[in-house]
């Protein structure tokens, strides 16, 4: 695992704030580093300075093989999927060849690259058309031909799929990973999607107020956030306050507003800690129902406050000691014919649940 | 030379100043149309003589002359149209088809200067020494050494155009060059480009310093400059301020203001620019 | 060269003493100027608006009969103005010839193709969308106009800039209409004019610097307006 | 249920193309209607056309309240979040008041709108900021906040959250119905995200090549799609065609390709089908458990050809008679120790199974 | 009025006859103008987008000094053009004075503020995102440049079109620099002039209508190149 671009004591500030502060970030050959935080949080600044096109207020960006490298030569090792698609006038097979056509390859070169382009993103009927009658998908196409014919060593994609039909977007995320790979191309990739980070992501970065607060192999990103603001942006909606009150054959007993939660992890008694749960890791069972109590350690009765679907889930809001979410599949919702009101029991395996220390302590 | 140039007057002119004493001011009641429309000539007014009579005018009639500086074409057309009140110019021959159609109502004779004809110092063609202008002209023509003609039917052009027609000369050729620009643009052209041409005296002595051109031939009398003016016919025209030309023009030829003509210049140049001739037959 | 420093200096000395004439010429010249752009501005926007924003068959040679009304030489303009006052025109009953009010006509004609031949492209250069997007905030068509011409008002203020600059340098016209008469109608380019044809150059030159300063201070006004929020 | 716009035989052609036929749409009031479709399937156009800023080729756009109304004021009564936020120059704030102001409200009201508006779409902090200096997710939630502080009958929305951070999304689509039920609104909603169109449509439109192939309640559109298209675009990736070979007790048999399916529903022995099932109603067993047949009818032995995660779930690609796709929990894929290659059971319902006709028949 | 009628009937004759002293005019005027309207686009081009593209502290003022540069009077500019090259001149040795080079001089002095001034307002207006993207795509400095330049084409070519317009009828530093010497440097607007003067108002207006009726080709081209796909 080499290195392909590394940052170094980054800083970027607009009229006096700082908008991206990284001390040290790398990006390993052939990965695919996602970026991900909530808007303003700096991560098209991050593209900008990656690409060689916003000059940091401090710091330095380059390539581990010629750090040297700046200005055009340092550009042309990058192609940028912005995240509007700033098309030129002209057509779309003109639009597409414009990258190739400044790194002047010959035309026939162009013709097959473009050609072959439009083909994976289907908007070879659109060839010729002009680009300012496109719909806003069809844009991003472009765009994305437009960056991928370049075939640069790195590549860096701000929100690249966002107006791209369902469809589409899944073919392609199916796509990228093996394509990526193929032309052993290594890429930053900025999305607004957990699960597309989740899918394309070696690595996962969270980005906030400019700040890097996590960055770490997808599914750690996700199962293991280090800070509660990082578990709430991934999606552990259920973070929930306590405190330790016991360790033993490495798990830790938590407090938590009355009820005593079981987590695999380390501890200190009378640590102040987050208990981190994923809707997804809360299984729910009638009220009644004999559960074994050898995998999953942790029962809780409580009532089902609040349902809705989404999409092939549904997400239950569930009253206990503590608020608590859950998601489970539409199926199993219909079979045990869950309703708000309905008591339920909340069951989850100490595996699931992620401890966050708080750093303080408090003693009893 | 310092020239005299009083607080109030738009400053760069050369134009000298006369002594607004020298006749008696008198504030006179505004006349009924009080704006008169006076086409003239480029020269006259680049000569400054016009600047110098008529707040004069104004002053003692109470008439307001709107001067329009144009090309003597432009003026008669002007007069003849029935868009200028009076004109003051100085191509006789002209003037002379202008009363005949009948544009004009009184024409008195002003007054003149002359014609000169200025080239190089070096004098390429010898007009030095010629016995008339014809002489001179010919002289030119054999050399043909360059000439430089304001070819903008101006009364300079046209006395010019005499000037070959006695010579029994049709100008054309490489060495005779048509400007179509006023006399003083022309004057430069000559200057610069080693030519002779043919100058009335007070534009030459007026931008003298800045040319390289001497006088090579003066005197001889078919290089009067005649100047008249014309006052544009009522009959035809009757939109014009006819009571108000003929007051300008009664001015002009009355006899203190013709002193102050033929004073004109002396302070700055050591000499006439122009010499009276009111009454004088043609 | 000796006529340039010696107009360099004249200038300042001219400009020192405040001299009343000069200041006299170069305030009706501002005047003037300032006028004939405004009208030309009133005119040439709505005008350069609509052929921009809209689409009819014969669209494209208006567009370049305003275009080749840049072309328009201002002695013909000053012709043709002044064939219309001339006591013998259609119009003579007016008595405007040998007014500011001829010069300010002239200079009308002058520079309102420029600003609206510029408001054209200045719009049509705007992002088309735009249009739709002031319409569905609910824009009325003078609002959504209104609000476009702010949009582009970068290139707009070329364009009063560059149709400020046409008239006030032009000489030809005002010179045929107004008459170039002293105390009423002498401008600061008809006096340069006038020097340069009595062979002052340093006067002419010092008039012209005068000229220069006064477009020059129009114009920084102007572009730090433009530039402002750039 | 009152009609509140309506669309009667309207075609948008551009260049001599159609780009939208809609022979009948009726928008109810206070309802949400959402329009998905492959890009460039003319949602975008059919958004102009409801806002009064597209002139039909054909056919009328019409408010049931007020037929006649055309121009400036039937563009009053509609605000338009548009796919691409085209601000502006100048302030945030002004950009937001602008509806507003062309509508010469009063300043103090316009100013407490907008701050209502930016509060709540937690942009407050950059009302000064000039609208060149946003990034794009900023730029997105300006343009929402100026569509809705207008407070109109009716609001188009174009992907209105694309570029929104998911957090703030989430919260945003659980406020809308609440606010839209609150104000009174109809809206209509553009979206790819499939999750977005059920948890905040009444009813699903879905536009193929500008015509609308299914208009129906959200959970339908999902559930029993009319087309294959249609099918495959709301994510039933299981479709598979068979042919009716029997029928009883409201069962139909399904003879595809060997396997014999069961579905609820009816059909006529000999017809071609397409049986159609969402991956998520398939649940899987370790292949030698013991099922009762009581509840699933359908159990299809299968070998995992693929899997892989998609945020709390995953995907796995199954080898059977024919290809089949199941979404699973992570953690049950976890417990059960799912991998490629593993043999496994596959049950699903027969009222999971959805049929829709192709229109042949098949004699033995 | 008259004089128009019989000047419009007169530009027919003219043209029908195909004088030889005409169409040698209004070749020159066409081959003057247009070079030096390219020498104006040469040089406004790179410097409007230098001004444009670039942030340093005097930028304003340097923007505002173009600027002021369209509000030079071509009479100033046949002046000092002429101060050069006279005799006297520090140019007098190239013997320029009074040749058709003369005038491309000066008319690229009066046109190329134009072109520079519109060129920035023209740059300005463009989206600044675009030339981050042009980077981005690889594209050199001169590659994004020229990009720049085709997708602000619209209004370029307005400032091709207004530069065009400001020295084809531009009269007073032709006459000056030219000397409007019939035969060598008599174009179509000294013709004009001249014939003014002379009286003959409707060889004026003749000739005024073939220098409208060239520029309306000219800029009916441009404006059809310029309006093209628009
Ligand atoms: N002027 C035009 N000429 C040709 N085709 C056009 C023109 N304008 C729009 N179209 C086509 O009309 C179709 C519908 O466009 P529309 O913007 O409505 O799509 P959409 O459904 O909003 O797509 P997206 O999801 O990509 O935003 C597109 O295929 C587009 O290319
Ligand atoms: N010129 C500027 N002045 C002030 N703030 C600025 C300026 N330019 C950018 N910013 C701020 O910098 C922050 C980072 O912007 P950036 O575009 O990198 O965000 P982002 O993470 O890409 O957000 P999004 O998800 O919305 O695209 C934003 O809050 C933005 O408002
Ligand atoms: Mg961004
Ligand atoms: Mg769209």
């Amino acid at each position: 695992m080499t290195a392909l671009l590394e940052i170094h004591d980054l800083i970027v500030s607009v009229e006096n704030t700082v908008i991206l502060d990284l001390p040290e970030l790398t990006v390993n050959r052939n990965e695919v580093l996602v970026v991900v935080g909530p808007n303003g949080a700096g991560k098209s600044t991050l593209l900008q300075v990656s690409a060689g096109l916003l000059k940091p207020t401090r710091g330095k960006v380059f390539f581990t093989s010629d750090p040297q490298l700046t200005g055009l030569d340092y550009r042309r090792k990058v192609s940028t999927v912005f995240q509007s698609p700033l098309l030129l006038s002209g057509t779309v097979r003109n639009n597409i060849a414009s990258g190739l056509k400044f790194r002047q390859v010959d035309s026939e070169q162009i013709r097959q690259r473009v050609d072959t382009w439009m083909e994976q993103l289907h908007i070879s009927h659109l060839a010729r058309r002009q680009t300012a009658h496109l719909s806003g998908g069809e844009a991003q196409r472009v765009s994305l031909a437009r960056a991928f014919c370049l075939e640069t060593e790195l590549i860096l994609m701000d929100e690249p799929f966002s107006a791209l039909d369902t469809p589409t977007r899944t073919e392609l995320l199916r796509e990228l990973r093996e394509l990526l790979s193929r032309t052993g191309q290594t890429c930053i990739y900025v999305t607004h999607d957990l699960q597309e980070a989740l899918a394309v992501g070696d690595r996962i970065g969270i980005l906030f107020d400019g700040k890097l607060h996590q960055l770490d192999v997808a599914a750690n990103v996700f199962k293991r956030p280090k800070t509660p603001e990082v578990a709430a942006f991934v999606g552990v909606e259920n973070i929930i306050p306590g405190k330790v009150i016991g360790l033993s054959n490495e798990l830790v007993q938590i407090q938590a507003n009355g009820f005593s939660l079981e987590a695999v992890g380390d501890g200190v008694i009378g640590q102040e800690v987050y208990a981190c749960l994923r809707p997804e890791d809360v299984t729910l069972y009638l009220a009644g129902t004999e559960v074994s109590k050898s995998t999953a350690r942790n029962h809780l009765p409580c009532r089902i406050r609040y349902m809705f679907n989404q999409g092939p889930l549904v997400r239950i809001e569930l009253e206990a000691d503590f608020p608590l979410t859950a998601l489970v599949t539409r199926p199993s919702a219909e079979e045990m014919n869950l309703a708000v009101g309905k008591e339920v029991l909340a069951v989850f395996k100490s595996t699931a649940v992620h401890l966050i220390e708080t750093g303080h302590f408090q003693s009893f | 030379t310092q020239p005299t140039v009083a607080p109030t007057e738009f400053v760069p002119t050369k134009a000298p100043t006369t002594a607004p004493t020298v006749i008696p001011t008198a504030t006179v009641p505004a006349p009924e149309n009080p704006d008169i429309i006076l086409a003239t000539t480029t020269s006259t007014r680049d000569s400054g003589l016009l600047d110098a009579l008529l707040p004069l005018f104004e002053q003692q009639t109470g008439y307001k002359v709107k001067m329009v500086a144009v090309g003597t074409g432009e003026a008669l057309k002007m007069g003849q149209e029935g868009n200028a009140d009076v004109l003051l110019v100085h191509a006789p021959a002209s003037e002379k088809t202008y009363m005949d159609g009948g544009y004009g109502k009184d024409r008195f004779l002003v007054m003149h200067n002359d014609y000169v004809v200025v080239g190089p110092e070096a004098d390429p063609a010898k007009i030095n020494a010629s016995a008339n202008t014809a002489d001179a002209f010919t002289a030119i023509a054999n050399a043909k050494a360059l000439f430089v003609s304001r070819g903008d039917d101006s009364g300079t052009h046209k006395a010019e155009l005499n000037l070959w027609k006695a010579a029994s000369i049709t100008p054309e050729g490489e060495w005779y060059l048509s400007t179509g620009q006023g006399m003083g643009d022309t004057l430069r052209i000559a200057s610069e480009k080693d030519g002779y041409t043919l100058t009335d005296r007070a534009t030459y002595l007026a931008l003298k310093d800045t040319l390289n051109l001497s006088i090579l031939y003066e005197g001889d009398k078919a290089l009067l400059n005649i100047y008249h003016v014309i006052t544009v016919n009522p009959d035809k025209w009757p939109k014009t301020n006819y009571s108000g030309a003929k007051a300008f023009a009664d001015w002009l030829v009355s006899a203190d203001v013709q002193k102050i003509i033929g004073e004109f210049g002396v302070d700055k140049f050591g000499q006439p620019l122009f010499f009276p001739d009111a009454g004088k037959p043609e | 060269m000796q006529n340039i420093f010696e107009g360099i200096w004249k200038a300042i000395q001219l400009l020192l003493q405040g001299d009343p004439e000069v200041i006299r010429i170069t305030l009706l010249s501002l005047q003037v100027s300032s006028i004939a752009t405004v009208i030309s501005l009133v005119l040439g926007l709505p005008l350069g608006t609509f052929l921009a924003l809209s689409h009819f068959p014969t669209r494209r040679f208006w567009i370049s009969v305003i275009n080749t009304g840049m072309a328009l030489p201002p002695v013909v303009v000053g012709l043709v103005v002044s064939i219309f006052l001339w006591r013998s025109g259609p119009l003579g009953d007016l008595h405007l010839i040998y007014t500011p009010w001829a010069i300010v006509i002239a200079q009308v004609l002058i520079s309102f193709p420029m600003a609206g031949g510029l408001t054209i492209s200045a719009l049509q250069q705007l992002d088309p969308r735009l249009r739709v997007q002031l319409l569905g905030l609910g824009a009325s068509q003078i609002q959504m106009i209104f609000s476009l011409w702010r949009e582009a008002r970068l290139p707009l203020m070329a364009a009063l800039i560059a149709a400020f600059g046409s008239v006030i340098s032009e000489v030809g016209a005002s010179m045929m209409v107004g008459g170039n008469l002293k105390g009423s109608t002498r401008v600061l380019t008809t006096a340069i004019v006038l020097e340069t044809s009595r062979g002052e150059f340093a006067s002419a030159i010092a008039l012209s610097l005068i000229l220069l300063t006064l477009a020059f201070l129009v114009n920084f006004a102007l572009t730090v307006l433009q530039q402002h929020r750039k």
